[in-house]
């Protein structure tokens, strides 16, 4: 099924400042979006004025052509999941309560999970390769463990589109690799994805277009060759990289690797 | 507990000031304190238990030198109508005390010659602003006649001290010589109670049941004051005669079938606690006047040649030198008629 | 690994488990008060009225059991299964494991309630009455504030803080009641009123208190798989497709019916919503789908037990909500130090 | 840009204004009350005992305003400091801004100690003695069990847990003094002894409170900029180079002088600890270093006037700890929404 | 000044609960320690024990040649700098203020800092390209700015040794690369740092020696090229890497890069 979400010239912030303004993109199913941008440049902002946890302060945002605020919670959550940074509850749930509440949107408010909902959590959890924390208690695992849960339980909601907020920040090097991956194969299976990194290569990895956002509110989009330029991360990020083309000796692709030059 | 010496019975006269009249005497308060007082004392202000402490002046007949109000908590409530009744000015006087605390600017602008108080520490707090502060307390139910005697000092009145205590005296002898009489088996077992909150609420009504030759049921439970008990309690406890703070509870008493099988009940002996200058069942100098109350109400035939009213109405005009009227002494004994 | 199926029959074990103690302590506690009734006299006592045969026991005796143990048996697991699973519930809203039960005003409230109620000379029924609705009132007080003031941003801070409010005011308002209250009567019922107590429980009482805590337990009980997901926070829960203004809103209002109808009932009994979630979730875990009745279940038992205690070990009552705070107090520490799982 | 240079000039006119308005406020307080003295009454009796000359004005006015007015005046403003000091200090230490003084259990312990000393019949000093008493005891148990319990770890955490405890137990104490009271007569005296009052302040108690006052907030004073390290937690502090433990100790060591002192004499005077660091936080920003001698100043103000409404409003005096409450309550609420910046 | 800081056979971990056992290394003055491992394996916790938060399980830890338990706080912390990861403290806390709180180790008990610990504190900041936010409120900055303010605080505290935790896991790309080039300055003024990261390259841009550590408790300890391998990293994080040199076209360098390949 296709679905589309549409950002219209949108203003974005908090009750007396506004961090971004005239923000205008789309993504359907299948498009993963990266989302480039210095610190403090409002990228968190915009996650959470799409997922309708600030309000809008200008423009219009559109699900399936429909404002996200007719939308209900439950028919929202259904369509888009959100990865949040990772953080600690007060309680120690297990591994598996956590990712299974991820089903929540495809339950009546008076149901449970059925047994089938455990298996989808546990198949969820097993394709992120961590079903060795299955029965750990959420408060006790790592920084970047927590964050593969909460991917995990945005997977198990089945959504549309996922929304993921600096998904690979704590992760090792491995785990990144294989959320981006992850997230590839999503995009496969027809499920939309938005991200933001602070790695360009991720762009190139694993995105089909890329949202650059720049201090002052200046912002191009277009596929990852258009818009990651060595002139763009410079203006952006006020140093000087220098992206070249690696060969995989393997499988003998062309990669695009961004090298930040530290010498002045 | 108290630390509450027997007092002097003797004035004491300040410092060798025999020639004319001295101006000054010493007298040592319950808690043998020496304060040295006016001789005359025009202004009182009482502090603390108000009710309590104002019956002790109005006993001496010196009703009208209380220069203080009723606080509200004591204002509000019916059972101490009579005060203002005794001397009106009560009735508009400045209240200088509000339990929580004693408004010493107030108290500074009344100048009181001395000021009454049951309490220690509020006596200190007050003599530290050159004040008389006098503590007038006493720990057996007997002393309550010390307690008048310290007032007869202050006063100067010592003759009224003693008629009070002759009376004190005689009530509970002539109480007592009926009472022994009466065999074991027909004492009554009574309870004193606030029964909405199943509460004892004074350890002196085992004092004034057993001197009218009842029997309390809370009789040999050590405690300080209050006590708490359990429904299933008082049913194991069973009295035949209940002693109850309100009308209210006289009702609930009455109304509610959980209590419907106990003697008291059944045989409708459930009374209301009169009130007069204070609250009978309490520590009050009204106290001889409660155990008469009691002996008639537990033993009607026994004493049926007590006449509650007649006494009631001697007892008013004797020590607070104010006649009753029928009505008046009516409504004060409420069920007892 | 233990799969999901597993963990369900384990959880099923320890819910029948929790359930059969406090009928085992229900049976118990009927055998036990100041009033001397032997088992067996109880035991026939008991199977007659259930029989409908005509019994030759003293009357006093039937009274005893039907009018004042039963009554305040039943009274106290309901006061103790109310308290606990609001004190879970609110746990898990507030994302704070140290809230209790009266975090939104409604003890302050019914205190005072009562306390007006007493200066009044109202009833017991009327104290009850009136404490319940004062509950009400304080929470709903906080409600209203919490939403006036708390656009978006973190409103469940908020209705702490407008609960912190309410609470303080109405603490006040009961200072100023005792402030003009009769010292030699109204005083000290204001006074042991707030210390709690079951003592006076009859009949009537147990179906007063039934109708709200079935009101408060019921809806409670249907959405609780859902309140799992108020514990990840406003954001989170929204993401996850949950109403969240809606289901706060139920929590709120269930939770005050069990709240305000026990305190009208019982007076303030402190810590019995503060500790036994904590102790129900030691043993079933946070999930509320499990969580929620075993609170129910635990609650009840443990109030039961110390009211058992206090009703029966001496001739002088011991004030429920002091021997509440003597033993919970305690326990309660020594939990969280030795479950302190990450609650810091 | 403001340079640190600037900043300071800054903060020095903001100290010396918050220093001359609790001077004004003393002179102007002087005025008020129930004994009516005109103001050039005042003013002629003050500078003739300033200059050691003879008074031909009635001695009873020289008794009011020296030992009723000012002495008030005085140890409404002590007591305002200490527990404002405490509060800013212990709200630091704690890191949560919504700790008030008496959070290891003071406040329950110089309440236990009163209401103990009030049963026993004890004199004004002994209760005061008793109850400064019971403050340091409650607080050194509580110092006691955490730093056996909590090894390593969360310590404040711990801290705040035992303090509950210690509070709780107390307060079950106060309970049961109550229930043992004599109820007409220690029952009222208790139970107003807790509300708080200022009333009965002698010149004594002001040269008793002195001591403690001093003893508390010097050191405080000295040490105050490190304080600002303790709010970013145990471990940055260490790494900071603060021996944590020690500081802490005197930390706690000084604002439990301060608190109990303040107790002892004006009984439980509730929200001036919680609230008037946040308005001296407001004014001057949260460095210890102007924040310590802002709280100090701004808590004498604060409660000077509190207790002038109290002292001079009706013709009945209002509790202090009541009006306190009222007062406090909704201006913190206030105070928090209207400057959250970052405590969510 | 030199100093050494040595870890001889180190066991750390929680009470119940050893993670590392048997680490050994010892870092100078002027050296950069890098330390890789995946998500989970212990790189906080080492730095809590070294640091004394947590008790050591054994072996020992010296520090100029003296067990760091003999150390005052004070000394410790004018010889030991630390980065803990971004938090937010409850007080509104001006950035100034915050990093004048380095200072701290050099002042007596009863001092506050004078003049120069601000000017110093305001140089750090400066030096860091973050004096825009000198007066702003800490807890109204975006995480990876906060991240800046506690290396400045660090820096501040002049330390001859600076363990920094992830020090650039929120930062985006250019304060990234600023950081690891402030890193590399400050070793040439003779301060040794330790440090993790999640990027290998990381080791490579700014690290004389690498600690890698793999799950299991195996670890390896040498220069960024002896240890960074293709093997060593597929080993560690379970994916294929290709470590590749890039030609800096600006200086002419060889720089290493890491690329990471998704596909299978
Ligand atoms: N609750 C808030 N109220 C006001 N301003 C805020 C709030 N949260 C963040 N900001 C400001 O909004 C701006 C954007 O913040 P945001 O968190 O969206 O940045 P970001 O792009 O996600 O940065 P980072 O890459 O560091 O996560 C920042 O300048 C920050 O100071
Ligand atoms: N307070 C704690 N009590 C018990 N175990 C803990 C605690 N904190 C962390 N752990 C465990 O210790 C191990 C190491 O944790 P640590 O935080 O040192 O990992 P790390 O290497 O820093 O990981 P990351 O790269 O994700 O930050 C983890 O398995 C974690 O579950
Ligand atoms: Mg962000
Ligand atoms: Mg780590």
């Amino acid at each position: 099924m296709e679905l589309k979400l549409e950002i219209n010239n949108v203003n974005c912030g908090y009750p007396k400042k506004t961090i971004l303004e005239n923000i205008s993109f789309e993504i359907g199913t299948g498009d993963i979006l990266c989302i480039l941008g210095p610190n403090g440049v409002g990228k968190t902002t915009l996650f959470k004025t799409i997922l309708g946890f600030l309000k809008l302060q200008g423009g219009s945002i559109l699900l399936d052509g429909q404002d996200i605020n007719t939308w209900s919670r439950k028919d929202f959550a259904k369509a888009i999941g959100y990865v949040p940074q990772a953080h600690t509850p007060p309680f120690p749930y297990k591994v598996r309560e956590v990712v299974v509440m991820g089903r929540t949107a495809h339950l009546g408010i008076f149901a449970s999970p059925s047994l089938q909902d455990y298996a989808i959590a546990e198949k969820v959890i097993d394709s992120l390769g961590i079903s060795y924390l299955t029965d750990s208690v959420y408060t006790e695992i790592s920084g970047g463990e927590r964050q593969l849960v909460l991917i995990a339980r945005a997977l198990a909601q089945e959504p549309k589109i996922l929304i993921m907020d600096e998904p690979t920040s704590n992760l090792d090097y491995g785990n990144q690799v294989r959320v981006l991956k992850h997230i590839k194969e999503l995009s496969k299976r027809n499920i939309g994805i938005i991200m933001t990194s602070h790695f360009p290569d991720h762009a190139f990895m694993a995105s089909t277009k890329v949202l650059a956002i720049n201090r002052g509110g200046e912002y191009r989009i277009g596929t990852p060759k258009e818009v990651v330029t060595s002139q763009l991360l410079q203006r952006i990020y006020n140093i000087r990289v220098q992206i070249d083309t690696v060969v995989d000796r393997v499988h003998n692709d062309h990669l695009k690797v961004c090298v930040p030059i530290l010498k002045d | 507990g108290c630390t509450s010496k027997p007092t002097n019975s003797e004035p004491t006269v300040s410092k060798g000031a025999e020639e004319i009249e001295p101006k000054t005497k010493t007298i040592i308060d319950s808690v043998g304190r020496e304060v040295e007082i006016p001789t005359k004392i025009e202004k009182v202000v009482t502090v603390g238990p108000v009710g309590v402490l104002n019956c002790f002046v109005f006993t001496m007949g010196e009703g009208n030198t209380i220069a203080n109000g009723l606080p509200p908590r004591f204002a509000k409530s019916k059972n101490w109508k009579y005060h203002s009744i005794f001397n009106p000015a009560i009735a508009t006087n400045p209240v200088v005390e509000d339990g929580n605390a004693v408004s010493m600017e107030t108290l500074i602008e009344i100048n009181p010659d001395i000021v009454l108080t049951m309490d220690e520490k509020t006596a200190d707090d007050i003599w530290n602003k050159g004040m008389n502060a006098i503590v007038l307390n006493w720990k057996n139910p007997e002393d309550v006649k010390e307690a008048v005697n310290l007032l007869g000092q202050i006063y100067n009145k010592p003759e009224r001290a003693e008629e009070y205590s002759k009376y004190f005296d005689r009530t509970l002898a002539k109480v007592k010589d009926t009472a022994s009489k009466i065999s074991e088996e027909k004492r009554v077992r009574v309870l004193n109670t606030s029964l909405g909150s199943l509460s004892q609420p004074h350890v002196i009504a085992e004092w004034w049941i057993e001197e009218a030759g009842g029997i309390s049921v809370t009789g040999g439970i050590e405690r300080k004051q209050r006590l708490e008990f359990s429904l299933e309690q008082l049913l194991e406890w069973n009295p035949e005669v209940m002693i109850v703070s309100s009308q209210d509870d006289k009702e609930l008493a009455y109304s509610d079938e959980r209590f419907k099988d106990l003697e008291a009940v059944k045989n409708k002996r459930i009374y209301v606690t009169p009130s007069f200058g204070h609250v009978w069942a309490n520590r009050t100098m009204e106290q001889p006047l409660t155990v008469l109350w009691a002996a008639k109400l537990f033993y009607p035939e026994e004493f049926k040649d007590i006449n509650m009213n007649e006494e009631l109405k001697l007892f008013s005009e004797k020590f607070f030198s104010y006649k009753l009227s029928d009505e008046e002494s009516k409504e004060i004994l409420g069920d007892m008629n | 690994m233990v799969t999901a199926a597993q963990k369900k029959i384990n959880n099923k074990y320890k819910l029948l488990l929790l359930t059969i103690i406090p009928i085992i302590a229900f049976f118990l506690s009927i055998t036990l008060g100041r009033y001397s009734i032997t088992i067996k006299e109880i035991f026939i006592i008991l199977t007659s009225k259930l029989l409908q045969k005509d019994i030759d026991y003293p009357k006093v005796m039937e009274t005893v059991i039907f009018q004042v143990r039963i009554p305040r048996i039943i009274a106290a697991m309901i006061v103790g299964s109310s308290l606990t699973v609001s004190g879970a519930v609110y746990q898990g809203m507030f994302k704070n494991p140290m809230v209790s039960p009266d975090i939104l005003g409604t003890s302050a409230g019914a205190g005072f309630g009562a306390a007006l109620a007493i200066l009044l000379s109202f009833s017991s029924l009327g104290i009850q009455a009136t404490a319940f609705m004062f509950g009400l009132i304080a929470v709903l007080l906080t409600y209203t504030i919490s939403t006036k003031v708390g656009k978006g941003g973190n409103i469940m801070f908020v209705f702490i803080l407008a609960g912190i409010l309410v609470s303080t005011v109405f603490q006040s308002f009961i200072s100023l009641s005792k402030y003009v209250a009769d010292p030699y009567d109204k005083l000290p019922a204001i006074t042991f009123w707030l210390m709690g107590s079951l003592a006076s429980i009859s009949q009537r009482d147990v179906y007063t208190i039934l109708i709200p805590f079935l009101l408060g337990i019921v809806p409670l009980f249907l959405v609780r798989w859902h309140l799992n997901t108020l514990s990840f926070g406003e954001e989170e829960a929204k993401a996850l497709g949950v109403d969240t203004k809606k289901l706060r809103f139920l929590v709120i209002i269930c939770s005050t019916l069990l709240t305000a109808s026990s305190i009208s009932v019982a007076g303030m009994v402190g810590w019995v919503g503060l500790i036994v979630p904590h102790l129900a979730r030691m043993v079933v875990g946070p999930d509320f789908k499990v969580l929620l009745p075993a609170s129910a279940l635990m609650g009840s038992t443990y109030l039961l037990l110390v009211d058992n205690i206090a009703r029966s070990v001496a001739a002088i009552e011991i004030p429920l909500g002091i021997l509440t705070s003597l033993v919970g107090a305690p326990f309660f520490i020594y939990l969280l130090l030795n479950t302190r799982k990450g609650w810091n």
